[in-house]
């Protein structure tokens, strides 16, 4: 990132306070999210059941849970796993939807046939319900979840990064590459990549936190992390069936922790476009 | 009809099949089949702490009015009601009744394999003697025999409708039936929405309650809920009358409201287990399955668990180290500590434990995950280490009918839960629900051996001598028999816990 | 007129195009059904004595003794005929059953597509009318916040508060109230129905009971149409057109709706038609929670019982919907966009 | 004197941008009386353009009148209502706009938009509206009119859609037309046509016309008066041929001698001593001996793409060592698709390419950048902007195709960066800028630099210097050439600008629709074109001379 584009984040910023309030809050997850294990105050497994489903305390801030574990440690220790959660379900689908999408946008083509027919397959595939069979088929571990997840964004990244590449293919400086002597393949993987790396930052930051959703929602029928792991989303899935008998902080502080870190995640995408869009620079 | 000669049974399950012996049919079908078709004789109920139950011992005419049994037990006579008819009018007849039986011996149906444990497998075993009489006879005198006509199966088809639906591939009209009703019950399909809902509206001919009336309401609306908690909403707001699948914690707490009426029965004829397979190891070493056994949070699962809602199958002292009753099941002298835990792994020359997996099924989460979290906890502290696996309810089943499965948490029930029963049905051969894969010759001798054994007391030594043996292999793990709790509006009567864990809508009345 | 006849003839060569998809999709579904590692068999052999018979009993009647190639073969074939199969769930055949819910699922996700769209597009078109202003801010928090929320949450949040607690909602179990009587069926949708039964006091109960998820829905989708009016309505004041327009002294409002929204639209259009089939498959979780006896809460059952057709029908089903609403979208497209037609 | 059509007074607008207000317009006074029609002209940024906004108050958002006033018939309006400029716009001030295309709604038939714009000012029926519609097609020479009613923008040529335009503006009748840059990116014919419709129509009206333009010759062409603005400043007013005969700022000066005419010369091009580096000599070349192939050999050369269109059918042509030939035609007539044939970027349908007498045309594109005759023929693209990838930084962009090539690193690729951009005057401290950091001369001189950088033998330009202002333009040619007289590279000049092909190129080639009309020597070439279609197009070429 040059300083240019450091000084025009800085001025976006201060002209959208949302997007740096986003900024600093995702910040603060992720600092959570590294150290949020050292600094609890419970272990985050550790039962208690005599002090099972107490409302919040000083000793136990978010009160306790079914098995008297304490909330709030588990809020703050499942960050982690949320976030590579959905970071790493994101990173999977953008480079491989990166990289197929770019080829098929660069080559057009009989690739670019084939792999649409492909995209259009899942994308014809309700894709909540691909994602839960994808789980149901493969055992609901961590990696499923995030495999599963990334499965059903690939397309979205595929037909972006096509389209992306699309309108750049015919570009002077694409041609001024191939003139200097690069191959078809080093043009879309040197200069075609990361030229849409930007405006692909976007949809990934938007896309974390649908990651975090879908894992809950996954959570929910049942098909989410093991447990006793705390996550956000099996947090507030096991929480909501206690709404009703008043047990609010079972499901309020989990939600709004999974709250926080996805409305961080759709403001900082919105503030990136706006950093990102060439329109908006002068 | 106004609301209050309705009633409304919401459900998270769903009803499938108008046919209870459908394959696949589901616990709501049953109780939807109980309404709508009489079946020859049905159980009666008796008081356990308090509460109505079913009474496996008691065995009363329904389409039946009466029925002798010959001395050596052989030969079971029915005499049928002159005064029952089917829905359509007609008269319930011996005929009726003899190919209902046949169909329930013979057609592909779940009916076939429950029967048979009641010695009845033949249609030539069913004669009919006269348009009001039939006669069952038996190989053996079999003390299962005449339940097995009270469970849901043998319910009594209206033959002339029914054949007239039948078809050269389907002799048995199962297809028609599934869809359709031909009984005498005390209740009509008004709608049937699979999956949904099931209206019923009353037989206004039939008149074989309790009280000898007809059915108390007037309408029955069976409704499929798919979320625990909006059903404990349901029926704390009075839009539901009545529920019997709600969490532990959504029924706890409505108890302590103490604005509905909860009947919390321990469902004595069924037991929820954590199990080995013990064909797998390490848990093929008993020296393992007790050092489980001695380390599992028995209390702290109750509580976390079930809310302290059951029976605890768990705590007991067996003096002598022999089981003090022949019942099955008893409580087990079994309780958390883990310094015996650890010497039995030491015992098995794992002192320092091992590592495993331990699964259950997703349909069962609200109850088993909190159970394995402390599970895993406390197994942890003796060396064990559990990675936890929920599996959908189809692999789940799947995997244990493969003997796949290690370590797991599932339960079983018996309809007719009789001692040798529950040995023969769960101890003994390559079937699913010989979950801990026993293969005991001791077992499965005296168990059949039981079976057949009309001296009380010599029962008695058997079922005795069986607990022991059970307690000392320690194949599997009693742990509790929950309770069902069935919570309805205050005006509600008439509830009993039936053996097929439904409600029976025709005991119910409102206030 | 020829326009007609030239999108009649795109929109016939969309859906020819896009059959190989629905096949792609009919045979993934299929294979991916068959790794599911459950025994449908056996999970609904699960009576109390069920034994290795009956295992085999369901087995044969699913067909689930034959060798996979010969499954596809035959299910395939029976699809060509209009033969979803039949489901163990329900024990009825899965055309039915998709013929009987579809409605059901149909009419909550127009339901709540239009309460999105009625409250997305003014919110997109006020943020654009003043960008980075207080307005442009708020509508944009509001938005993150719809999508911030699992609609499970949400959705029990919504029946604790309305219905448990104030009682203005009716109990959320399905489409109408049971005590309501069911109006003759004539489209599905019971909105409709009731209206052509002439029954108001009908259509007042199963809108009150539409109301609920379907603003549990909207809430998750309202984001991304108002996101996308947003944009696009940025970029076309900000365009050319509308540059000339303003210089030819047309009234405001004109210059807005006729020049800036109608070609806004566009975009809008195009995520309209992503959203709600994405809707149409992604609502399991709302149908749940309100006991809506949908196909995408039929398909879940299935799923968890490793219950093949359903979830093979559902699939399709919701593929071949998919189609259709592309090629619905493409067509508003054309008549939209005179650009698209002579491609 | 009687009170002009309008007044401009000390007129100063300002942005807001995040480096604080910019002052884009710095106090300008103009007058302008009814019936005239004045010439804005000025480099890219002057001014001109957010002058017009200013005047018709269709200003960004950002932007607003800081200082001064603007007097319509005497009346300030610069400070009106929405409402008093609604009743203005269209019906009195109306405006014509660069890229036609986008500046009519593409959703909307052309007969619409003629309705809404006569609609916005007087009650009509639909009826009467097409009517009226109809009759302004019809005064704006559309050929068809009624069938052009119902089409939309994206069924009309670039022409057609700025004749629309201008019907549009007059529909009402307004006092004063403001076209800014009408006619760029028209095509020369087409530009005289509808250059000659804007002066016909409001000469028949009476209407008082501002042209902004940064073409000279089309300013001298058709305005009584022109303003030459710099910076946000009116630095001279006057006559047409009293501004370019005798230009009195220094900045007028050095605008005037930068415009290519047709006796110019490139030496000639830069008028101001501060920039002028003396060209070497042209350097004496000796006749090849008999025998030796030329440097670049293309014979029949054809080009077709799918759904049969033919851009290029059969063209054959050589250039020696050293030489400069130019290729000049309309748009769409092909000459791209050469360039990039003989650059090996794209395949050819048909013929052969030698290069120092090997055939190159057998090797694929798609292999050609494994070839060692990948360094010799590099080529320079039209807009420098587009060119450059936004994420290298100018030494990337020039170390690039020796990093590839020539395998150049560290301090090697280093002093041959230098090197090169020594070579092409840019300074070594813009190196580690990137593109948007640079200004347009400066992207272009990267753009030659990184072509020239691995020494190639043939250089093909590629409208090197389209997207340039002129006097930028002055400077990059005049690069172009030294670097062509100094290292006896070879030029294929593609342009379409006829000026600056017949002061860079000995020869000329004249493409129409893919084939040679005529091709020769550039001097003979233009003064007694051959063929019909080069004089055509030779007098479509606006020029100040004609002016005086
Ligand atoms: N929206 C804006 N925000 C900030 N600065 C602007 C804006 N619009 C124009 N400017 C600045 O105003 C100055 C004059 O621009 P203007 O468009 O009038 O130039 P022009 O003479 O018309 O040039 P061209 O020939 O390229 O059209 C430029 O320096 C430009 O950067
Ligand atoms: N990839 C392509 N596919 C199909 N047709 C093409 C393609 N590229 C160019 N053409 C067509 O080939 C013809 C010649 O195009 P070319 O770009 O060579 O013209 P040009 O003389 O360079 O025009 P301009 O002055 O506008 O740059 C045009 O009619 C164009 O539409
Ligand atoms: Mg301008
Ligand atoms: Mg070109």
């Amino acid at each position: 990132m040059s300083s240019a584009t450091l000084k025009h984040a800085a001025f976006v910023l201060r002209g959208n306070p949302l997007t740096a309030i986003a900024a600093f809050a995702t910040a603060l997850l992720v600092v959570l999210a590294i150290i949020g294990p050292a600094i609890v105050p419970y272990d985050p497994t550790a039962s208690d059941v005599a002090h099972a489903l107490e409302a919040p305390t000083a000793a136990h801030w978010f009160g306790t849970d079914q098995l008297g574990r304490d909330v709030f440690s588990r809020v703050i220790v499942a960050a982690r796993l949320d976030l590579a959660i959905a970071a790493s379900a994101v990173v999977l689908s953008f480079a491989l939807g990166a990289v197929i999408g770019s080829i098929c946008g660069y080559t057009g083509g009989r690739v670019d046939r084939a792999v649409g027919r492909f995209v259009d397959v899942l994308m014809a595939f309700p894709l909540f319900v691909l994602a839960m069979a994808m789980v149901a088929a493969l055992g609901n571990r961590v990696e499923n979840i995030v495999i599963a997840t990334a499965l059903i964004n690939l397309p979205f990244y595929i037909r972006f990064a096509r389209a992306e590449v699309n309108v750049r293919r015919n570009a002077g400086w694409v041609e001024a590459a191939r003139a200097c002597g690069d191959s078809h393949l080093s043009v879309v993987l040197r200069f075609l990549l990361p030229n849409i790396l930007p405006a692909m930052a976007v949809q990934i930051s938007l896309n974390l936190g649908w990651a975090i959703l879908n894992a809950a929602g996954l959570s929910f029928i049942g098909l989410g992390v093991k447990p006793p792991t705390p996550e956000w989303g099996i947090m507030v899935a096991e929480g909501a069936r206690f709404i009703s008998t008043g047990k609010w902080w079972l499901v309020a502080f989990p939600g709004l922790a999974l709250m926080f870190c996805v409305l961080c995640f759709n403001l900082l995408g919105d503030g990136l476009r706006d950093i990102l869009d060439p329109r908006m620079r002068t | 009809q106004t609301r209050a000669e309705t009633l409304r049974y919401v459900t998270g399950a769903t009803v499938n099949t108008l046919d209870p012996t459908m394959p696949g049919s589901t616990r709501e079908a049953f109780a939807v089949s109980l309404s709508t078709y009489d079946r020859l004789v049905s159980f009666g109920r008796k008081q356990l702490n308090g509460k109505w139950v079913f009474d496996l011992d008691t065995v009363r005419g329904e389409l039946a009015e009466s029925f002798d049994v010959s001395p050596d037990g052989l030969k079971i006579t029915f005499h049928l009601r002159k005064d029952a008819k089917f829905q359509d009018g007609t008269p319930v007849t011996a005929e009726d009744v003899k190919w209902s039986l046949d169909r329930a011996v013979t057609a592909n149906s779940l009916a076939k394999a429950q029967l048979l444990t009641g010695s009845l497998t033949s249609t030539d075993q069913f004669k009919v003697i006269d348009p009001y009489t039939v006669e069952v006879t038996l190989p053996k005198p079999d003390k299962l025999a005449l339940p097995n006509l009270a469970t849901v199966y043998p319910v009594i088809f209206n033959s002339k409708v029914a054949k007239a639906h039948a078809t050269a591939e389907d002799p048995w009209a199962q297809t028609w039936l599934k869809d359709n009703t031909a009984g005498s019950g005390a209740f009509l399909i008004e709608t049937y929405k699979p999956g949904e809902q099931v209206i019923l509206k009353r037989n206004d001919a039939w008149t074989r309650s309790a009280s000898n009336g007809q059915a108390a309401f007037k309408r029955l609306i069976v409704q499929t809920v798919p979320e625990a908690a909006t059903r404990a909403n349901l029926v704390e707001r009075g839009d539901a009358d009545i529920v019997i699948d709600l969490q532990p914690t959504d029924a706890a707490a409505l108890e302590q409201k103490g604005k509905l009426k909860v009947i919390s029965t321990p469902q004595y004829n069924a037991i929820n287990f954590i199990s080995f397979n013990n064909k797998i190891p390490p848990f093929d070493n008993p020296n393992v399955r007790k050092a489980i056994a001695y380390a599992l949070p028995y209390e702290d699962m109750f509580k976390a668990a079930l809310f302290g809602r059951g029976y605890p199958l768990y705590g007991a002292t067996w003096a002598d180290g022999k089981a003090p009753s022949g019942g099955f099941p008893i409580p087990q002298p079994v309780n958390t500590d883990l310094a015996k835990a650890k010497e039995y792994l030491k015992a098995a020359g794992m002192p320092d434990g091992f590592s495993t997996t331990f699964s259950f099924n997703v349909g069962q989460a609200n109850v088993v995950e909190p159970m394995a979290a402390l599970l895993k906890e406390s197994l942890a502290k003796v060396g064990i280490k559990v990675d936890i696996q929920k599996l959908p309810d189809a692999q789940m089943s799947t995997l244990i009918n493969e003997k796949k499965v290690p370590f797991f948490t599932e339960g079983i029930v018996a309809w007719l839960p009789s001692m040798d029963y529950f040995y023969r049905n769960f101890y003994i051969g390559n079937i699913r629900w010989n979950y801990s894969s026993l293969d005991n010759p001791q077992i499965t001798e005296i168990a059949q051996a039981a079976r057949f054994e009309q001296d009380k007391a010599k029962y008695e030594a058997m079922g005795r001598e069986l607990n022991t043996l059970h307690f000392e292999i320690m194949p599997q793990i009693p742990v509790w028999q929950a309770s069902q709790d069935a919570v309805m509006a205050p005006s509600i009567e008439g509830y009993t816990y039936q053996f097929h864990r439904q409600v029976d809508y025709r005991d119910l009345s409102r206030k | 007129m020829s326009q007609f006849a030239s999108t009649a003839r795109r929109a016939g060569r969309r859906f020819v195009s896009s059959l190989p998809a629905l096949l792609g999709v009919l045979v993934f579904t299929f294979l991916l059904m068959r790794v599911l590692p459950g025994d449908p068999a056996v999970f609904f052999a699960s009576g109390p004595t069920a034994g290795k018979e009956e295992i085999e009993t369901i087995r044969k009647q699913m067909g689930l003794d034959k060798p996979m190639p010969e499954q596809l073969a035959r299910y395939m074939l029976d699809v060509a005929q209009g033969n979803l199969g039949n489901s163990l769930t329900t024990g009825q055949p899965v055309s039915k059953d998709l013929r009987e819910r579809l409605p059901a699922s149909l009419e909550l996700t127009f339901a709540a597509l239009l309460i999105a769209l009625l409250s997305a597009v003014p919110l997109g078109i006020a943020a654009a009318l003043k960008p980075n202003s207080l307005v442009d801010h708020g509508v944009r928090l509001l938005c993150a916040l719809g999508v911030c929320v699992p609609t499970f949450v949400s959705g029990l949040l919504l029946i604790y508060v309305f219905y448990y607690l104030l009682g203005y909602a009716p109990d959320p179990t399905g489409r109408i109230d049971i005590f309501t009587s069911q109006p003759p069926r004539m489209t599905g949708f019971l909105l409709i129905d009731f209206l052509l039964a002439g029954d108001l006091s009908g259509w007042w109960a199963a809108a009150s009971q539409l109301v609920l998820p379907a603003f549990t829905m909207a809430l998750f989708v309202v984001a991304p149409l108002a996101r996308i009016t947003r944009a696009a309505m940025l970029s076309s004041l900000g365009s050319d057109f509308v540059r000339t327009a303003r210089s030819i002294g047309l009234p405001r409002w004109r210059i807005v709706v006729v020049y800036a929204l109608r070609n806004a639209i566009l975009p809008v259009l195009t995520i309209t038609g992503i959203v709600f089939s994405t809707m149409l498959g992604a609502n399991v979780l709302v149908e749940k929670v309100f006991s809506w006896p949908g196909v995408a809460s039929y398909a879940l059952d299935a799923l968890l019982a490793s219950d093949y057709a359903p979830v093979q029908g559902f699939v399709l089903l919701m593929a071949f919907i998919f189609v259709i609403v592309n090629l619905v979208i493409d067509v508003l497209y054309g008549i939209a966009d005179p650009r698209i037609s002579i491609e | 004197m009687t009170e002009p059509l309008l007044r401009i007074e000390d007129l100063a607008v300002t942005f807001s941008t995040r480096r604080g207000p910019v002052e884009a317009v710095k106090g300008i006074d103009l007058d302008l009386p009814a019936g005239r029609m004045l010439g804005i002209v000025g480099e890219s940024g002057s001014g001109k353009s957010v002058t017009a906004f200013a005047v018709t108050r269709l200003l960004d958002a950002a932007g607003r009148i800081s200082r001064g006033r603007v007097l319509f018939r005497g009346e300030d309006i610069s400070r009106a209502s929405s409402k008093t400029l609604r009743a203005i716009h269209g019906a009195a001030i109306s405006m014509i706009f660069q890229n036609p295309r986008a500046a009519l709604n593409p959703i909307r038939t052309v007969g619409l938009q003629l309705a809404d714009a006569l609609r916005a000012h007087r009650p009509l029926s639909d009826k009467a509206a097409r009517e009226k519609a109809l009759e302004l097609l019809k005064t704006v020479l559309i050929r068809e009119p009624e069938k052009r009613l119902d089409a939309y923008p994206h069924e009309l040529s670039g022409g057609m859609c700025q004749r629309v335009m201008i019907a549009m503006a007059i529909a009402c009748e307004p006092a004063l037309l403001i076209a800014d840059e009408p006619t760029t990116g028209l095509d020369v014919t087409t530009q005289k046509t509808v250059m000659d419709l804007i002066a016909r129509i409001t000469a028949e009206r009476q209407m008082a016309v501002i042209l902004i333009t940064h073409d000279l010759g089309l300013a001298a062409q058709y305005c009584q008066d022109v303003v030459v603005m710099e910076q946000g400043r009116i630095v001279e007013r006057a006559a047409p041929e009293a501004l370019f005969r005798r230009p009195q700022h220094p900045y007028t000066r050095r605008l005037v001698a930068a415009s290519p005419t047709p006796t110019s010369k490139v030496e000639d091009l830069v008028a101001d001593p501060e920039y002028h580096v003396p060209l070497p000599p042209e350097p004496l070349r000796e006749k090849p001996a008999a025998g030796t192939p030329p440097l670049l050999e293309v014979v029949n050369l054809v080009k077709r793409y799918n759904h049969g269109i033919t851009a290029v059918g059969g063209v054959s042509f050589s250039i020696g060592a050293g030489e400069s030939v130019g290729l000049v035609g309309e748009s769409g007539s092909g000459k791209s698709t050469i360039s990039r044939m003989i650059c090996r970027l794209i395949d050819q349908t048909e013929g052969e390419i030698n290069f120092e007498g090997q055939s190159i045309s057998g090797i694929p594109a798609d292999g050609f950048h494994r070839s060692p005759y990948r360094r010799q023929i590099q080529i320079v693209f039209q807009d420098p902007h587009d060119s450059l990838n936004p994420r290298f930084s100018a030494f990337d962009a020039i170390a690039h195709p020796l990093k590839r090539l020539d395998r150049l690193s560290n301090t090697a690729l280093k002093e041959r960066v230098l090197d090169c951009a020594a070579k092409v005057g840019l300074p070594a401290n813009l190196l580690d800028r990137f593109p948007h950091q640079l200004s347009g001369g400066q992207k272009a001189r990267v753009g030659i630099a990184r072509a020239i950088s691995v020494r190639p033998r043939l250089l093909v330009l590629d409208e090197p210097t389209a997207a340039l202002d002129v006097s930028v333009q002055a400077v990059t040619l005049q690069l172009l050439e030294r670097l062509r007289r100094e290292d006896n590279l070879s030029f294929l000049f593609v342009s379409h600008d006829l000026n600056v092909v017949r002061m860079m190129c000995e020869r000329t080639i004249v493409l129409q629709n893919g084939c040679v009309v005529e091709q020769g020597e550039s001097r003979r070439l233009f003064d007694a074109p051959e063929s019909e279609y080069t004089r055509t197009l030779l007098a479509a070429v606006p020029h100040f001379e004609g002016a005086a």
